[in-house]
Parts: structure tokens; sequence; C-alpha cells
């Protein structure tokens, strides 16, 4: 229906998923101090989208059609052993990467944006490639909005930021004008 | 004692530990929705009710539940209020429900709610237990509300959909988008921090009055 | 501190018994609420529905769900998932009126859901409704918050196409005026239903020799389900 | 307190070669500014005059209240708060509510100063936030574009400026569209000396590309401004819109339409050059130009709206840390992949 590029575009920038939809801020907020852990926590992430994507799509096309309720409790439960089992996987495969993603891993099972992911992808009607699109989209634009503000915000704690701004108030209104920004691409790619 | 230990409960939600204002949590899938007022509630109101329902049944349960699986139970226990929540609403009140969409779903992923079980509702009694829910819930839907009235009034001039300042105000439009949540927060997160160190300081000073007195 | 009074090593048996009676607890009170919200639900969509319906339509007060199977255009009770689905309308004496056909595409914000009325006859549309969308409020809701716009499609030619012009400079029957300030969502709405009306065009049968009314309501019977 | 090891401190901007001030720099922006605020003065008559003024007292107010008590004096005498009212004053419609003027000088100088800590800390250019603020929070008055006074003389003011506080404009202001709306919206396009020269529709400060031109001038002469960033953003957006103009000439710009539409001489050559939003290395200043032209470009061509020159800086803005970061020489050392 929508065409690939626009669903892309849209996930990744018009609609990114820190600055529009909100989510997935607990790791800006709480976890992401610094541009390196930010990346990585992207990377991490964006690899268990396209995961959630695959495994929703197989759920909604072969069990949730014939049990609408179980919807939330599925995708929980799938997300929750896929990020187990990817875990396992980096662990045996590559202990480099897994010491490079490895604490991450447990973080994202809580992360709202996997499981925001799964839902929005399910209430618009995406098929499989769209919903890899999407993930992909969606997974490069919180890296992309995790890395910057992890940039701004390192950069800002150099500062003289007053004391009653800094901290979360600080993040906060940074990722406020960040989200002013990204208001530029409203409408991208949205008429070709 | 009893009395007054599970009253201290109930009243640290609301302000001083405020789960928003105080510890900043669990408000990723919540800003989202909090561009008026009614849909504010309306979020603050599902939580509320996933919340204090989760915390009765993990504390009423926590001898029975093993430690190993506990985080597990928790999560099945979350998601059915909140699925739970999901169709009442969308049987209810179908309106506010388009509103909030994807996002009743989301309650699960609230960090406050799994944070409150595995901190407190599981080590406690039911009573105390529920007392520590209805307060943080209560803080929260007093969170959410206070946000999502200042975007309304600013951003539509209007609370609860009745217009406050006449035909003519010109709505202040950034504050119903995305970038209007972030800073409204920001600013809100601003005015908690000052005055508690207006508090620290207030306080402060009486203590070292006292001191000299002494 | 009242540690869980779990023992130290609860046997592999007890944990997958927990676990299990936990979801088999919790899958009783989803099915509970789920058949109990069920009518409601499905009412309230219904009802919806018909209203949009009735409202792109005017002069219906029956309808049916229609969809493409095989090369011709067949009454269904239940569209299957997935399936592109219209609504033929028809009035109080069971005439068919029109077609209300749901569309959807990208808008300046977000996709932009809408439904609209077409009268094959006159080969026009009649009527526009937006179902969803996150258009910029004050400029892009326009699209259904201004009465004007929401007018230019009650007598619209669709032929060669539906053309969006500067605001006040409409001339043609198939032209409709652009929102000052929200040029892109009002483009966009036209855009959606120029393609939906390309793609169900060829599958829509000769006037005159639409699918008859299946089940007749019994006499006009406002909001019974 | 500060973590690094002072060699590495990249962010005591702006970076001023010996001998040189905060306020003389500034005060050069300002007179740089002038032919462009002449020409304003002269397409839109008082209006612009009064425009201009609210958002310079509305930035001065903000920098006022909000200074240390110590640095009170000082940061007004440096006139940074000045310069980005003017500079936000040049970006406005000449029809604008004075009270939007006035509030879009106090925000920027909130958003953009006062939160960071003062001058020489802030990440974004506070002019352009305080119009990306006054953009999302009234989009309405903030593209409804009155054309230039011409016949009604000089001291004739635009109904639209004088809208009570917090109030609606409740006249129906004449309005027209830009060239770039024009062009994206109705295919017509503007020639190229009307654009060069002025009498067009559009901001204050974007009305004639000439003005800003000599003003960028003055500045390069003077060394207050990196000449790479201007040229990199230039090169880039001509460089789009030829490869563009390969594929349909029809559809898209041309280059010299490019550069002399909309607000990207205002923004290559005032904005996009603040040295302390920019990143510091010659490598880093071509990356962030190509940036802004690249995201400009995107912007107008592709997206939704017809101008993205403000967007673009902000967007680079939030990039420069990374950029300063990944150019430094081999400080860091440890070649992370860039993400």
């Amino acid at each position: 229906m929508d065409n690939l590029l626009w669903i892309f575009v849209s996930a990744l920038l018009v609609n990114n998923f820190v600055l529009t939809y909100f989510l997935g801020l607990c790791p800006f907020l709480g976890v992401s101090n610094s541009l390196e852990t930010s990346a990585r926590l992207g990377l991490a992430t964006t690899f268990v989208m396209l995961v959630t994507a695959v495994c929703a799509w197989l759920l909604n096309t072969y069990i949730l059609v014939h049990a609408p309720y179980l919807r939330l409790i599925s995708f929980i439960v799938v997300i929750a052993s896929t990020v187990q089992f990817i875990e396992m996987l980096i662990k045996k495969l590559s202990p480099a990467l897994f010491r490079a993603m490895g604490i991450f891993l447990p973080l994202i099972t809580t992360n709202c944006a996997i499981l925001g992911l799964a839902i929005f992808a399910t209430n618009r009607g995406y098929g499989f490639w769209e919903g890899i699109v999407y993930a992909l989209g969606a997974g490069i634009g919180f890296t992309l909005a995790l890395v910057l503000l992890a940039g701004l915000r390192e950069e800002s704690e150099l500062s003289d930021v007053p004391a009653l701004i800094k901290g979360t108030a600080m993040n906060l209104i940074i990722a406020g004008i960040l989200s002013m920004a990204f208001m530029g691409f409203a409408g991208l790619f949205s008429s070709t | 004692m009893k009395e007054n230990l599970s009253r201290e409960e109930f009243l640290k939600g609301i302000w001083r530990d405020n789960p928003v204002f105080a510890q900043v949590l669990g408000m990723c899938p919540m800003l989202a929705v909090t561009n008026s007022a009614i849909n504010a509630v309306a979020m603050g109101m599902a939580t509320f009710f996933v919340l204090v329902g989760s915390s009765f049944l993990v504390s009423t349960f926590r001898h029975l539940i093993p430690k190993q699986v506990r985080i597990s139970c928790f999560i099945i226990i979350i998601a059915t209020f909140v699925t739970i929540a999901d169709y009442t609403l969308l049987a209810l009140v179908p309106k506010v429900h388009k509103e909030l969409g994807a996002f009743i779903p989301l309650i699960v992923a609230n960090c406050l709610i799994l944070g409150r079980q595995e901190a407190f509702a599981s080590r406690y009694p039911t009573k105390l237990a529920v007392m520590d829910a209805l307060g943080m819930a209560s803080g929260f839907l007093l969170a959410l509300f206070s946000l999502g009235a200042v975007r309304e009034i600013l951003g539509d001039g209007a609370l609860f959909g009745f217009n406050l300042f006449g035909a003519n105000f010109e709505p202040w439009v950034i504050m119903i988008l995305p970038p209007g949540g972030f800073l409204t927060l920001g600013v809100i997160l601003l005015f908690f921090n000052w005055f508690k160190t207006k508090k620290d300081e207030f306080l402060e000073d009486v203590a070292a009055a006292q001191r000299s007195e002494g | 501190m009242n540690a869980p009074a779990a023992t130290a090593n609860p046997s592999s048996l007890r944990l997958v018994l927990t676990l299990a009676i936990a979801g088999l607890l919790s899958g009783i009170a989803i099915i509970g609420i789920y058949e109990t919200t069920l009518p409601t639900i499905t009412a309230n969509k219904a009802r919806e529905l018909r209203e949009a319906v009735l409202k792109v339509l005017p002069g219906v007060t029956q309808m049916q769900a229609l969809v493409h199977r095989d090369g011709e255009l067949v009454v269904v009770a239940e569209p299957a998932k997935d399936e592109p689905v219209i609504y033929g309308g028809h009035d109080a004496q069971g005439e068919f009126v029109g077609y209300a056909v749901p569309a959807a595409g990208p808008g300046f914000q977000d996709t932009i859901a809408l439904l609209y009325g077409y009268r094959p006859g006159d080969r026009e549309v009649v009527g526009m409704e937006i179902l969803e969308s996150r258009e910029t409020p004050g400029l892009g809701d326009k699209i259904y918050k201004d009465a004007d716009f929401v007018a230019e499609f009650s007598a619209l030619r669709v032929d060669p196409e539906i053309v969006a012009v500067k605001k006040g400079t409409k001339t043609g029957p198939n032209q409709v005026d652009a929102i000052t300030g929200a040029t892109i969502s009002a483009k966009a709405v036209v855009r959606i239903i120029n393609e939906a009306h390309t793609e169900w065009s060829e599958r829509l049968p000769a006037p005159g020799s639409e699918p008859m009314l299946e089940a007749p309501d019994s006499p006009v019977d406002e909001g019974a389900q | 307190m500060k973590k690094r090891d002072p060699d590495l401190l990249l962010f005591h901007a702006p970076l001023l070669r010996q001998g040189m001030t905060t306020p003389s720099a500034m005060r050069d922006v300002v007179w740089a500014l002038l032919p462009a605020t002449a020409a304003s003065l002269w397409f839109f008559g008082i209006s612009a005059v009064l425009v201009l003024a609210s958002s310079i007292a509305g930035a001065v107010l903000a920098e006022w209240l909000f200074a240390n008590k110590e640095a009170r004096g000082e940061s007004l005498r440096d006139s940074s708060g000045i310069v980005t009212g003017l500079l936000l004053g040049l970006t406005l419609p000449p029809g604008l509510p004075l009270w939007m003027a006035f509030l879009g000088g106090f925000v920027g100088i909130c958003l953009g100063k006062v939160i960071w800590g003062g001058l020489g800390h802030n990440l974004f250019n506070p002019a352009l936030l305080g119009r990306a603020f006054l953009q999302a929070t009234f989009p309405i008055a903030m593209t409804t574009w009155v054309p230039a006074t011409g016949d009604a003389g000089f001291f004739a003011i635009y109904p639209g400026n004088l809208a009570l506080p917090f109030m609606q404009v409740s006249v129906d202001a004449m309005t027209s569209a830009t060239p770039l709306g024009l062009m994206k919206f109705e295919q017509v396009v503007t020639p190229l000396n009307e654009l060069a020269f002025g009498k067009i529709n559009g901001s204050l400060g974007e009305t004639s590309g000439v003005a800003l031109l000599l003003g960028g001038v003055y500045l390069w002469a003077r060394r207050d401004l990196d000449w790479r960033i201007p040229v990199s953003i230039l090169a880039t957006v001509i460089l789009f819109s030829a490869c563009l103009g390969l594929f349909d000439a029809e559809r898209f710009p041309t280059p010299w339409f490019s550069v002399f539409s909309g607000g990207l001489l205002l923004g290559a050559i005032y904005m996009a050059t603040d040295p302390v939003t920019s990143p510091v290395t010659p490598r880093g200043a071509w990356i962030f130009g190509i940036g802004v032209g690249v995201l400009v470009m995107l912007i107008r061509v592709f997206g939704g709206l017809p101008e993205g020159v403000m967007y673009a800086i902000l967007l680079m803005n939030a990039a420069t840390p990374l950029i300063d970061r990944y150019t430094q020489p081999r400080v860091f050392g440890r070649g992370i992949e860039s993400p």
C-alpha cells in the first residue's frame, strides 16, 4: 500500500520513534551518557527490531488471526525470548561482540520501542517486507536520535549549565530542541 | 502506628517520590498522549488500574511465586491487566481509545509498574503494597494530568475541551506537537528542582537557627 | 525486609508449574474480558462505519460490503483479512446509490486514511470523510476541520483526474481549492482518492449492473445492529 | 568538574584570534547586516523597524533577566543579544504580530543561550531556535507573507503587526507566496534579477541577495567568518540543483534560483558560520557545509516544506559535536566507526 521508501524515511526521520513517539526514552535518560554506549545500544536495538518484525509478522499471519486477544502477551513473550536467544547465540559465536553488546541486550527487553514497533507494524497492517523496512527505519532512526542526543549531552555536561537545569531537565530540553529540528523533515518523500 | 505507615506509603508517591517528577520513571510511552488533559487522564486511569491491580495480586501471592521466575510472572500479570484495560476502554469509550491508540498496550513496558512489583509489592504485605501502589499511581496520574493540562491550555486554549480564553486566542501549536511534550516536561522538572532546592535551603536555615540557639 | 518466601532451590517442576498456572489464569481472564466486550466492540465498529458511509453517500440508508473476487464484485457478509473491501450504498427503496471506498496513503506527517463516496453514474465523488490523520494542528488538520474544504468533495468529477489548485483559482468541475498553508495535506487527500479511483474503476461493473442489495434492512431501523 | 584534558577543550568558542574580543566580533556582524537591514526597511517600511525592534527587545530582555548579577553588565555590553535579535528579526515575515517577534527573541535566548550557561557554550544557533519555535508554535502567522508595501509608503503598517498579545490577527491579511512556495506548489519561477535585488515576498532579510552578499564580503574581509562554510554550502546547493536539472529541468529549480531564493544566503553567511555552533577544524567545516547544503535541497525538493535552511542548520548544529569528535587529528585515536 505505502511505498517502501516512504515507510523507511517516515520511520527514520518524519516519525522518529524517540523524537515523535517518545519511545525508548528510558535508555536515553537513564543509560546512555556516552556516545559510544549510545551507538552500541542503538545497533543492538536495531538488530532486535529486525528480528522482532519478522516474529511479529509470523505471529500475525499464523496465530493471531485466530486469537487476536493474545496479541500483547505473545509479543512480550516473543521479544523476551528472542533477546535471550540472541544473547546466547552471540555469546557462543562471538565473545568479542558479546562483550560489546552483551550488557545492553537484557535492557532491550524492557525497551518500549521494540514492543512499540511490533504493535505499530501490526496496526498499520504491514506485510513482510514492509515490516522489515519499517523496523530498519525505526532502528536506524532510534540510533541516530540516541547518538545525536548523546553527543549534545556530552558537550553540555562540559559547559556551565546552571545547576537547576542540569540532569534530566536539560536532557529533555535538548530532546525537545532536536525534536523541533526534526520537524523540518515533515512531508519528506510523501508525494513521490 | 500501622495506620501511619500505610498513610506514609500512600503520600510518598504523590509528592516526595513522585514517579515522574522525582524519579523520572515510566514516562516514555506516556508522553505521547499527554497532548490534551482528557487523553492524559484516560491514560493515567488505565495505568492506575494496572498498577494497583498487579500490586495487589503480586503481593497476595508473593509467597507462592518462586524467585527464579518472578519477573516472568510479574509480566504475565501486568500484561493481563493491560489487555483487560485495553478491551474495556475500547468497549466503553471508543473515541478516547482511538486517540490513545497503540499506546495503551505499551503500558506493559512502563518501567514504573514492573519496578514497583520488584521493589515493593513482592516484599511487603498486601495492605502496604496496595497503599504504595495507590500512592504511586495517584502521583503518576497527577503528573500526567499536569502535563496534559499545560499542553492543552497553551496549545488549544482549552481545558477538557472547554474554551478558556475566547475565540481569538492564538493557540501555541507546538505544545500539542512532540517538541512541546519534551519542553513542558523539562520545564516542569525545572520547577520541581527549584522548589526542592528552596525547601532544602529553608530546612537548613531552620536547622542552623536551632543549632545556634541550642 | 520480607524476602520472597520461596525456598533456595525449588525444583524446576515447580517453576514450570507456577508459570503454567499463571499463564492459564491469565488466559482465562483475557478470554473472559474478550468475550464480554466483543459484542459491544463489534457493534461500535459497525456503527462507526455505517455513520461514515451514510455521511459520504447522501441519501443512503442501507449498505453492504463488497469485494472483488474472480473478476466480479460480490457481496460478502465478512470480508477476509487483508482483502480490499468497498461498500455499496442503497436508498430506503433498495435502489443503488453509490460506492463508499476506503483509501489510505502518505500525508504530510503520517498516513491519512479516508473514506469517499463515489457515484458511478455521474462519475462524481459525492462525499469525503477523514478517518485517521496526524496532520499539523491548525494547518493540515483543516482537511477534516475546514467545512469548506470537505464540501469541495461533494460534487467532484473524477475525469480526467481530480486536481488541487491554489485557493480561489478553481475553474473546472474536477478541481479542488487547496488549503492555504497546507498545500501538501490537501494534495495528499486528492492523490489518495485519485489512486484509489484508478485502482477500483476497472473493477467496478458498468453503471446499472451493480450488485443488488442482498439483505434489505427491515423498515429503516437506525442504530439497531 | 571538567573531566577532559584542557588541551582537548574545544568548546570555549567563540574562538577568536588574538586581539579580538567578543564585542568587536559581534559589532562586525551588526555592521555586516546593515545593507540587508536597510533593504528590508526599503521594501517593507516601518513594519520592518517594528518587527526587528520587537525581536531585539525580547532577546535583550531575556539576556538581562537570566544573566548572573556579576555578568549582567558584561552580557549586555557584548551585544550578542542584539545580534541574536537582529538575525531572528531578519528571518521573520514582515506582517508578523509584534508580540510573536518579541516572544521569539525571548525564547531564542532562553533555549539557545541561558540554559547552556551563556555565550560560548550553546550548541544551537539562538536566533534559529527562536525562529524554529515560532514556526512550530504559530505555523499560520509564520507562513503569512505580505507583499512589499511599495506604493503605500514607508509609514504604512501591516495590520497583522498590531495583533494584541496572545491574540490572533483579526483582519485577513493580503497574502502572497514566496518564490520558493510559488516554485514548489505552483511551478511558477521568479526571475533571477528580482531575486538578487529584492522586492520579492519573503522574510525581512531574504529579500535582497546582493545586500546579503555585500555583508558577507565585509565579514570575510574582517576575517570574522570561516569562508569554508558558506562556500561549501553554496557549492553543494549549486551542484545538487545542477544534477537534478539533468534529470528534469522543468520540474526542479535551477542552481541560481536555489542560491538566491529563500533564506539560503542569510543562513549560509550569517547563521551557519556562528563560530560557537559550527565545527572548529577545517575538515569539519567542509563536512558541516556539505551537510547543510544537502539537507536544504532535500527538504526543499523532496520535503513537505518550501524552505529548509533553518532546519538544515539546526540539524547540523546537532551533529557538530559528532563532527568535531571525528575530525580531531587522532586525539581520541581509536578509529571508532562513525555511526
